[in-house]
């Protein structure tokens, strides 16, 4: 077995703990801490953009690693925090899927995730390749999260974390898009949220809850 | 043009007119002697064309023009079939006017304006004719084309005059799809020409008329033609019929003085032989009900259709 | 090119742009029916006689051009060509509508629902779209010529928009002709071989496999077939000619039909170039059905316009007929009886758009004045309007097919085409064809009866309604309308030899062998060397001599006493109107010999009825076993995948994800 | 080169004022004049395109070639009339209280920012700033879709939001993939790297296996706006529920702008792969969405919904044109494109008025039409007729292309086509003609309708029916040559 750099473990594990934070995300029903889970990803996030950009010195990483830290740790918790507390939703009703079976679902994505990665991985250049996999998985982990959840504020969440198994992916792969990209979606995603945040609240009033069982209607079946 | 054609012409026409009422006097004296009555007189028909000529004509007061034409048009339609069928001669003038199927046309016409004016009126039993008789009519008229279809093929011309030239020089010998359109041609001709089985033309009972029905409202002068033109038309089918089937003695090359003098008494006989046997056939067979009409004349299609295709059949073999 | 030096081509053009011109002039004033309704449509039938003598002229001169206007797609501008085909049918085309035109400067008022103007409009964009059909000579021009016909007859169907009917009956017509328009679409895909031009030329150049030709061939008997009524593809037919106004349904019967022949005659013999010899028998076979199809639903309907429409069907049966022959023959190697049966084929296009166009108009005349459409309600009419009955009745006995008319010329040719089938070098088709003869001639005699009762009951016997008394005739424009067209057919029935001659161009570019000539000017005989003839002048003159003479022999010999009296009706009482055969009383015999084509309903009174009376409703089969079926698998299978849509956000998602893993999936497989 | 500052400059501007003043008598007029000012530098930018070819500009970022300008041109043109067609609308909408003044200023401004984003997608030259502004789009109409804050409104708002952001984010995917294989070949952090042109120079040296994994999350990203069957089930509801000028612009410019996005990713894969994978991709999804579209059809009662579900049906013919890859093929994908947007958004303006007219966007409310209002009659008649591919009318010109194109190419998928198409037309037209035909006892409405905007797009349409100018043929070529394909 070669040796592996100390930093590279690190960030393995930073790659491991993500996973690890997908799936508990996957199986939480309460919404509160479903958002530090989704808080403690951002750290995780920030940490590994700090390995990296400590490991090839690349300055604007450093920046992304402020970005992240700033938008995903402090900002984007805190107000889903207070929409919480505002709309006072803490507990998502039982999900469509039952918790085994998600599991087991996430288990077989997870397979599929890293056979996809194959060909990249091969190809990648950067001293993170295997962690390519495991960004995919995260991305479609959030995916199943969003589809299996009846919360309109869980499907939220998984949304933020599937932009952050996104962000792990550019990270691992690339060292990062460019600045100008990064600004961009950085931008989008806060104007989401905060859009999010005006739909929560006239949703609220409309139907006073944010269950999503309420946003069935328009159909074919007449 | 030469002088002869033209007089032979109209010396055809002469006797078609001058035979036709004379053939129909024939028929009903030879059912009467079969049904053992005694016979009116032979020239019956002329006196009654003679005296409807001198009665007063009275018409329906909502008839229209058509109906006062109509007459006139039956009959110079029938007479100018009779001037086209080779009764006497072929290769005469008018001939190239017309060929066998024109001639069907020519009867249709006859048949429709006989129908116009029948509906004219407006009356329950002129409405009911000129139904049976368009009945009668669309079943019949392709039943003849077919029969004339028949002789065509064999003879590859659909001009009478030639057809029965091709068959009487053909060596006499028994044809079976000609046999097949035989009798699908009587049929044909009993009833176009409102005999029995499919009407009477003795008869004015109501449900049963067709022919007579259309001539109700007809009276004096119009009737005489209508009358002088259904005799035509039963002659003119006889003489298609001896054209088809037993074509010897029709002046075919030569149309002199000489073939003429042959072919009249010809015709005679072969008038009187026709007259017996459909005043036999008559007597034999009873009167159908309208609503049998259609399977009777299905029958004589059917014949016909089973000659084409025994024609088609052994000529192709 | 030869836009510089005046060309017949550039003439056509430049009348059918004359049509386009007036449609547009129409919405000056909208409202003027004086204006809009009448002097245009005036005018308009002006350029129809211009446009059929330019046709006439370049069909006599045999001049064939080609021209490109800088319009269409880029690289497809549209190409025009006149040739003998085209030319004879915007010969029909101008001929047609110049009467049409005439009487509809008489007959619209702004009682029609629509404003003149916009009428207008329609009318001759309708007009000037069926032009560019017949001289497009590129796919592209062809199918907008195509669908522009059918969108401006479809706003004329539905001129009366308030009606239910007369909506479905449109929106049948239109659903219709778009799929039919889209098979014909796909056949010039197939016609242009690989080489990526859609311009006929290539098309004729191109050479396509025996396989694709067949396509080729079905799918344009599928769309002109549709457009022509083809049972069983007939079925707007008989809705959408009720519908419109009558000069519109002239048009439709009289001239749109014969575009589907044009289009027919254009793809197999001209661009197809070398049609295999079986395929003649598919629109024989479907000919030979349409045709006793349409004439025996025709003699038992009661409508007078449903009546005529399915007689248009019966009257497209024919011509298919022929066409069939036409291939048949053509494709065993006998091009002269192809040429033989082509030209029954024209000549009877020729006919039913003069005979059906003339008697739409008169019954459209007749609706004008009772406001009847229902056979049942008129009656006796020879007297209150007798410039209608005179000039309706030519109409009819030319459709009933009786010489010396022209309708009786065309269906002697036909059936002279048929006698030499045996002479097919095909075991079992020269046996089975003559058989076809024997439909054709029992059609003939059908359309005799439909006639005589169409005439019968509409014109003659006693008014069947007290309110028939106050019918007026129509006026001198719509005099002059019915004058042309009945004209036309004498002409064409009394001079055959002539149209044949002028006829023979085109059967010689279809077939390459001219049309059989006349032995004499006068003397009409089928193929050179056999002794047949049909003389109709002779006929006429012979006929028209002994009426004449037996006239005045009577005049001589006997007195001309006439006494009018109450009808005698064998010594009945009273006769009222109502012992008269009703429409449905005349159909009768028909009903029962043929029950099995209809599926009937009837209520009948029974003995102890206060009030008998009696309803039939004789509907067809076709549609309830053909349509009615699809439009429930469709409905069915759109109910089925509206499942799909269920409103659950859960589930969309859950589509994305499964689209995009399968595709992963996909991708990582290849 | 004044002309882009212009064009990106007037809607942002314009976004900022209208933010402010979006409430006041004269904003649509103020939006109207914006709009106006974007569509005149887009017509400077196309002549100056047509004069002097592509141009790259501000570092490279953006790109003006024949393909994306006259969609520009396109995109300002449609915006423009639809602010015109607007500013009778939601005075109406305002009269019968269904927007309050604010929601007026947010549907101002917002407007402009829509047109920003569409504007900047389709002039970028950066594969990072195109998703950032097709995102953008979304984020920007969506609280536009709930602009009624009905509870159906707000419904479609959180559909079209969440299943539009996954889908982008699975584009983002795609773009990061894309990057990480041009990095292979441009140099590691080259900011060319997502820059479109380097990669079509390079496309031919691109990593096959990633490019096939990157068009697949492209695809399904950018496919989901473009509302392909089976991703587009965001878009009859937000169509439905929105206010009619915000469907017109989503039906007539976002899924072209998208259609745009997912074809340019398909030039680069296509250059690496030397395979048709993506044009065989493309056919599947047009081929189902057409199908979908025309079966949906058959069961609608919403008349908006109804064309929104048409939008589908057409966007999926252009895909599968595209899909077919031809000289021709692509030809009639670009004018299909165009007249469907044209097309489509004149049948919204006249939907809009006859829904507001009936006060009810249930069809069986909406009667008669031509008795009651003429223009807006014929109108919805014509359109209709236009968008069923009836000619004259150029929706006709794309689908003679297609159909005969498909016919040689891909025999198998014209029955399919023909049944789509037949139950198309019997769906709309048969529901169409009792709402324009017939009698009516609606209401008429205390601002005059704006027609102009209908007619003028219907006659562009009927001219590119019968006859297309040189040098817009010229255009189409050489975009169809830019897009090429195998």
């Amino acid at each position: 077995m070669t040796h592996v750099p100390f930093n590279q473990q690190l960030l393995n594990v930073c790659a491991a703990l993500l996973l690890l934070l997908s799936f508990a995300m996957l199986s939480q029903r309460r919404i509160v801490s479903l958002v530090n889970l989704f808080a403690v990803q951002g750290v995780v996030l920030t940490a590994a953009t700090l390995l990296i950009a400590w490991r090839t010195g690349e300055g604007h990483l450093y920046f992304s690693a402020l970005l992240t830290l700033a938008l995903k740790v402090a900002f984007l918790p805190w107000l889903l925090h207070r929409l919480i507390r505002r709309l006072g939703v803490y507990w998502d009703t039982e999900p469509l899927l039952n918790i085994s079976g998600t599991m087991l679902t996430g288990i077989l994505i997870v397979v599929f995730a890293f056979g996809l990665a194959q060909p990249i991985t091969h190809l990648a250049s950067t001293s993170m390749r295997n962690a390519i996999g495991i960004a995919v998985a995260v991305v479609l982990l959030a995916f199943l999260m969003m589809i299996t959840r009846r919360k309109a504020m869980s499907q939220v969440v998984g949304f933020l974390s599937m932009e952050n198994g996104l962000f792990f992916g550019a990270m691992s792969a690339t060292y990062g898009m460019p600045m100008v990209v990064e600004l961009g979606v950085a931008l989008d995603v806060l104007v989401a949220v905060l859009v999010l945040g005006v739909f929560f609240f006239q949703i609220r009033e409309q139907f006073d809850s944010l269950d999503l069982h309420h946003l069935e209607r328009l159909s074919e079946r007449q | 043009m030469r002088l002869g054609p033209l007089i032979a012409q109209a010396l055809e026409i002469i006797v078609a007119l001058a035979a036709a009422p004379l053939f129909l006097g024939w028929v009903n004296q030879c059912r009467a002697w079969l049904a053992n009555r005694s016979a009116p007189s032979i020239l019956l028909p002329y006196h009654n064309i003679r005296k409807l000529f001198h009665k007063d004509a009275v018409i329906a007061e909502n008839a229209s023009a058509l109906f006062r034409i109509a007459p006139y048009i039956v009959f110079g339609t029938m007479v100018l079939a009779a001037g086209i069928i080779p009764s006497l001669a072929g290769r005469l003038p008018l001939v190239v006017a017309a060929d066998a199927i024109a001639l069907v046309g020519l009867f249709a016409t006859a048949r429709v304006f006989l129908s116009l004016a029948a509906m004219d009126v407006g009356t329950a039993f002129g409405t009911l004719g000129a139904r049976r008789e368009m009945m009668v009519g669309f079943l019949a008229e392709p039943a003849l084309l077919m029969v004339i279809f028949v002789a065509s093929l064999i003879s590859a011309t659909t001009a009478l005059p030639a057809i029965s030239a091709h068959l009487a020089a053909e060596r006499l010998g028994i044809d079976p799809s000609l046999a097949f359109t035989a009798v699908a041609f009587t049929l044909v001709l009993l009833a176009e020409n409102a005999r029995i089985p499919v009407d009477n033309p003795a008869t004015h009972l109501e449900l049963t008329m067709i022919h007579e029905a259309m001539l109700l409202e007809y009276s004096a002068r119009h009737l005489a033609l209508m009358e002088w033109a259904s005799a035509l038309r039963l002659f003119n089918y006889a003489c298609i019929g001896f054209a088809l089937f037993v074509p010897w003695g029709i002046a075919a090359r030569d149309i002199g003085p000489l073939g003429l003098s042959l072919a009249v008494p010809v015709l005679a006989l072969k008038l009187a032989a026709a007259g017996g046997g459909l005043a036999v056939i008559e007597t034999v067979s009873a009167k159908l009900r309208v609503m049998r009409a259609p399977e009777f004349l299905a029958t004589a299609f059917l014949f016909a259709v089973l000659g084409l295709l025994v024609h088609v059949l052994l000529g192709g073999a | 090119m030869i836009a510089s030096l005046p060309s017949p081509l550039t003439d056509c053009l430049a009348l059918v742009a004359a049509w386009l011109a007036i449609g547009v002039a129409g919405l000056a004033r909208p409202r003027s029916v004086r204006y809009a309704g009448r002097a245009l449509f005036v005018l308009g039938a002006l350029v129809g006689l211009g446009l059929a003598a330019a046709a006439a002229w370049a069909l006599v001169s045999g001049v064939t051009e080609t021209r490109v206007l800088p319009l269409g797609l880029p690289e497809l501008p549209f190409h025009l060509r006149l040739d003998a085909l085209s030319s004879v049918f915007l010969l029909l085309l101008g001929a047609a509508a110049a009467g049409v035109s005439l009487f509809s400067a008489g007959y619209f008022r702004d009682s029609e629902g629509v404003a003149p103007g916009l009428l207008c409009l329609q009318y001759h964009v309708f007009l000037a779209s069926m032009g560019l059909v017949l001289l497009a000579d590129d796919a592209y021009a062809y199918m907008v010529g195509w669908e522009l016909m059918a969108l401006s007859s479809y706003f004329l169907v539905t001129t009366q928009h308030r009606i239910a009917e007369i909506r479905r009956a449109g929106f049948i017509y239109l659903l219709m002709a778009h799929l039919g328009a889209l098979a014909i679409l796909l056949s010039f895909g197939i016609l242009q071989g690989g080489s990526w031009q859609f311009t006929f030329d290539a098309m004729r150049a191109a050479h396509v496999s025996p396989a694709w030709a067949t396509g080729a061939f079905l799918l344009a008997l599928l769309g002109f077939g549709a457009k022509a009524g083809l049972v069983p593809l007939h079925v707007w037919l008989p809705e959408a000619h009720p519908a419109a106004p009558s000069p519109v349904s002239a048009l439709l019967s009289g001239v749109m039909l014969k575009t589907a022949v044009y289009g027919m005659l254009r793809v197999t013999f001209d661009l197809l170039g070398h049609p295999l010899w079986w395929w003649g028998l598919v629109p024989l076979a479907m000919g030979l059905f349409t045709a006793l199809y349409g004439v025996v639903f025709a003699a038992v309907q009661t409508d007078m316009k449903r009546l005529l429409a399915y007689s248009s069907i019966e009257n497209v049966g024919l011509i298919f007929i022929g066409i069939g022959l036409g291939i048949v023959f053509f494709g065993v190697g006998m091009p002269a009886l192809a040429a033989l049966a082509l030209l029954a084929t024209l000549y009877h296009s020729l006919n039913h758009a003069a005979m059906k166009s003339l008697l739409f108009l008169g019954t459209g005349s007749v609706l004008h004045a009772t406001g009847q459409r229902n056979l049942g309600r008129l009656g006796g009419l020879i007297h209150r309007m007798p410039w209608v009955a005179a000039l309706t009745l030519i109409g009819a006995l030319a459709l009933a097919g009786l010489p010396p008319l022209n309708g009786f010329v065309s269906e002697w040719l036909l059936l002279q085409s048929f006698l030499f089938a045996d002479e097919i070098p095909r075991a079992f088709v020269n046996l089975l064809l003559p058989l076809g003869a024997a439909v054709v001639a029992l059609c003939a005699a059908l359309a005799a009866y439909v006639m005589v009762k169409f005439y019968g009951v509409i014109f003659l016997g006693q008014p069947r309604e007290s309110s028939l008394a106050h019918a007026h005739d129509c006026g001198l424009l719509e005099r002059l309308g019915l004058g042309w067209l009945a004209a036309v057919c004498l002409t064409l029935g009394l001079a055959p030899v002539q149209v044949i001659s002028a006829l023979a161009p085109v059967t010689r570019q279809l077939t390459g062998s001219a049309a059989p000539q006349g032995a004499a000017w006068w003397l009409l005989a089928p193929v050179p060397g056999r002794a047949v003839s049909y003389a109709p002048l002779v006929f006429l003159l012979a006929g028209a001599a002994i009426v004449v003479l037996t006239v005045l022999l009577v005049r001589l010999f006997y007195h001309q006493r006439i006494r009018r009296t109450r009808p005698w009706d064998c010594g009945f009482g009273e006769v009222s109107p109502r012992m008269q055969d009703t429409a449905e009383g005349f159909g009768q015999p028909i009903r029962n010999i043929f029950q099995s084509f209809f599926a009937i309903e009837r209520e009948l009174p029974t003995p102890f009825d206060a009030a008998p009376r009696y309803r039939i409703v004789i509907s067809d089969r076709i549609w309830r076993a053909l349509y009615e079926p699809v439009a429930d698998w469709v409905r069915r299978l759109a109910d089925a995948l509206a499942v799909l849509q269920q409103g659950r956000i859960s589930a969309y998602l859950l589509y994305s994800f499964a689209t995009l893993v399968i595709l992963l999936a996909v991708v990582l497989a290849t | 080169m004044m002309e882009l500052p212009f064009l990106l400059g007037f809607p942002a501007v314009g976004a900022i004022t209208l933010a402010f003043w979006g409430a006041r008598r004269h904003a649509p007029e103020i939006n109207a004049a914006f709009s106006l000012g974007t569509f005149a530098a887009a017509c400077a930018l196309a002549l100056r395109v047509i004069a002097h070819g592509p141009e790259l500009l501000w570092r490279e970022q953006f790109f003006i070639d024949p393909f994306n300008v006259f969609l520009v041109a396109l995109t300002a043109f449609v915006g423009l009339t639809t602010s015109l067609f607007s500013r009778p609308y939601m005075r109406v909408e305002v009269v019968h209280q269904r927007v309050t003044l604010g929601r007026l200023r947010l549907y101002h401004s917002m407007y402009q920012l829509f047109m920003l984003t569409m504007l900047t997608a389709l002039t970028t030259n950066n594969m990072g700033l195109l998703w950032v502004a097709m995102e953008g789009a979304t984020l920007s109409t969506v609280l536009l879709v709930t602009l009624y804050r009905t509870p159906q409104s707000l419904e479609a708002g959180w559909k079209y939001f969440i299943l539009c952001g996954v889908g982008i984010a699975q584009a983002l995917f795609g773009t990061i993939l894309l990057y990480f294989a041009a990095e292979k070949v441009l140099g590691a952090q080259g900011v060319t790297a997502l820059l479109w042109t380097h990669l079509d120079a390079v496309k031919s040296q691109l990593e096959p296996a990633v490019l096939a994994l990157a068009f697949v999350f492209l695809l399904v990203g950018y496919g989901t706006k473009v509302g392909l069957a089976p991703l587009h089930n965001w878009l009859p509801d937000a169509h439905a529920e929105g206010p009619t000028p915000i469907s017109a612009v989503l039906s007539g410019l976002l899924l072209n702008v998208a259609l745009y996005a997912v074809v340019r990713c398909k030039i680069l894969v296509e250059g690496s792969l030397h395979s048709s994978l993506p044009s065989r991709m493309l056919m599947g999804f047009g081929l189902l969405s057409v199908v979908l579209g025309a079966f949906f059809l058959f069961r609608q009662r919403d008349i908006k919904r109804l064309f929104a579900y048409s939008s589908i049906e057409h966007m999926g013919l252009a895909t599968f044109a595209f899909g077919l890859s031809g000289p021709v093929a692509t030809f009639a994908a670009l004018l299909h494109m165009t007249v469907h947007s044209l097309t489509k958004s004149a049948i919204f303006f006249t939907v809009g008025h006859a829904a507001q007219k009936a006060g009810s966007q249930l069809m069986e409310d909406i009667r008669g039409l031509i008795t009651l209002s003429p223009t807006v009659g014929w109108g919805l008649m014509l359109g209709s007729l236009a968008i069923l591919g009836l000619p004259p009318f150029g929706v006709f010109a794309s689908e003679f292309l297609i159909l005969t194109t498909a016919m040689r190419e891909q025999p198998w998928s014209i029955p399919i086509l023909l049944l789509a198409l037949g139950v198309a037309f019997a769906a709309i037209f048969g529901r169409v003609q009792p709402m324009v035909f017939g009698d009516s006892e609606a209401r008429r409405l205390p601002h005059a309708p704006a027609l102009l905007p209908v007619f003028a797009h219907l006659a562009i349409v009927l001219v590119l029916g019968i006859y297309i100018p040189p040098y817009l043929a010229e255009w189409y070529r050489a975009a169809a040559h830019l897009i090429g394909g195998p």
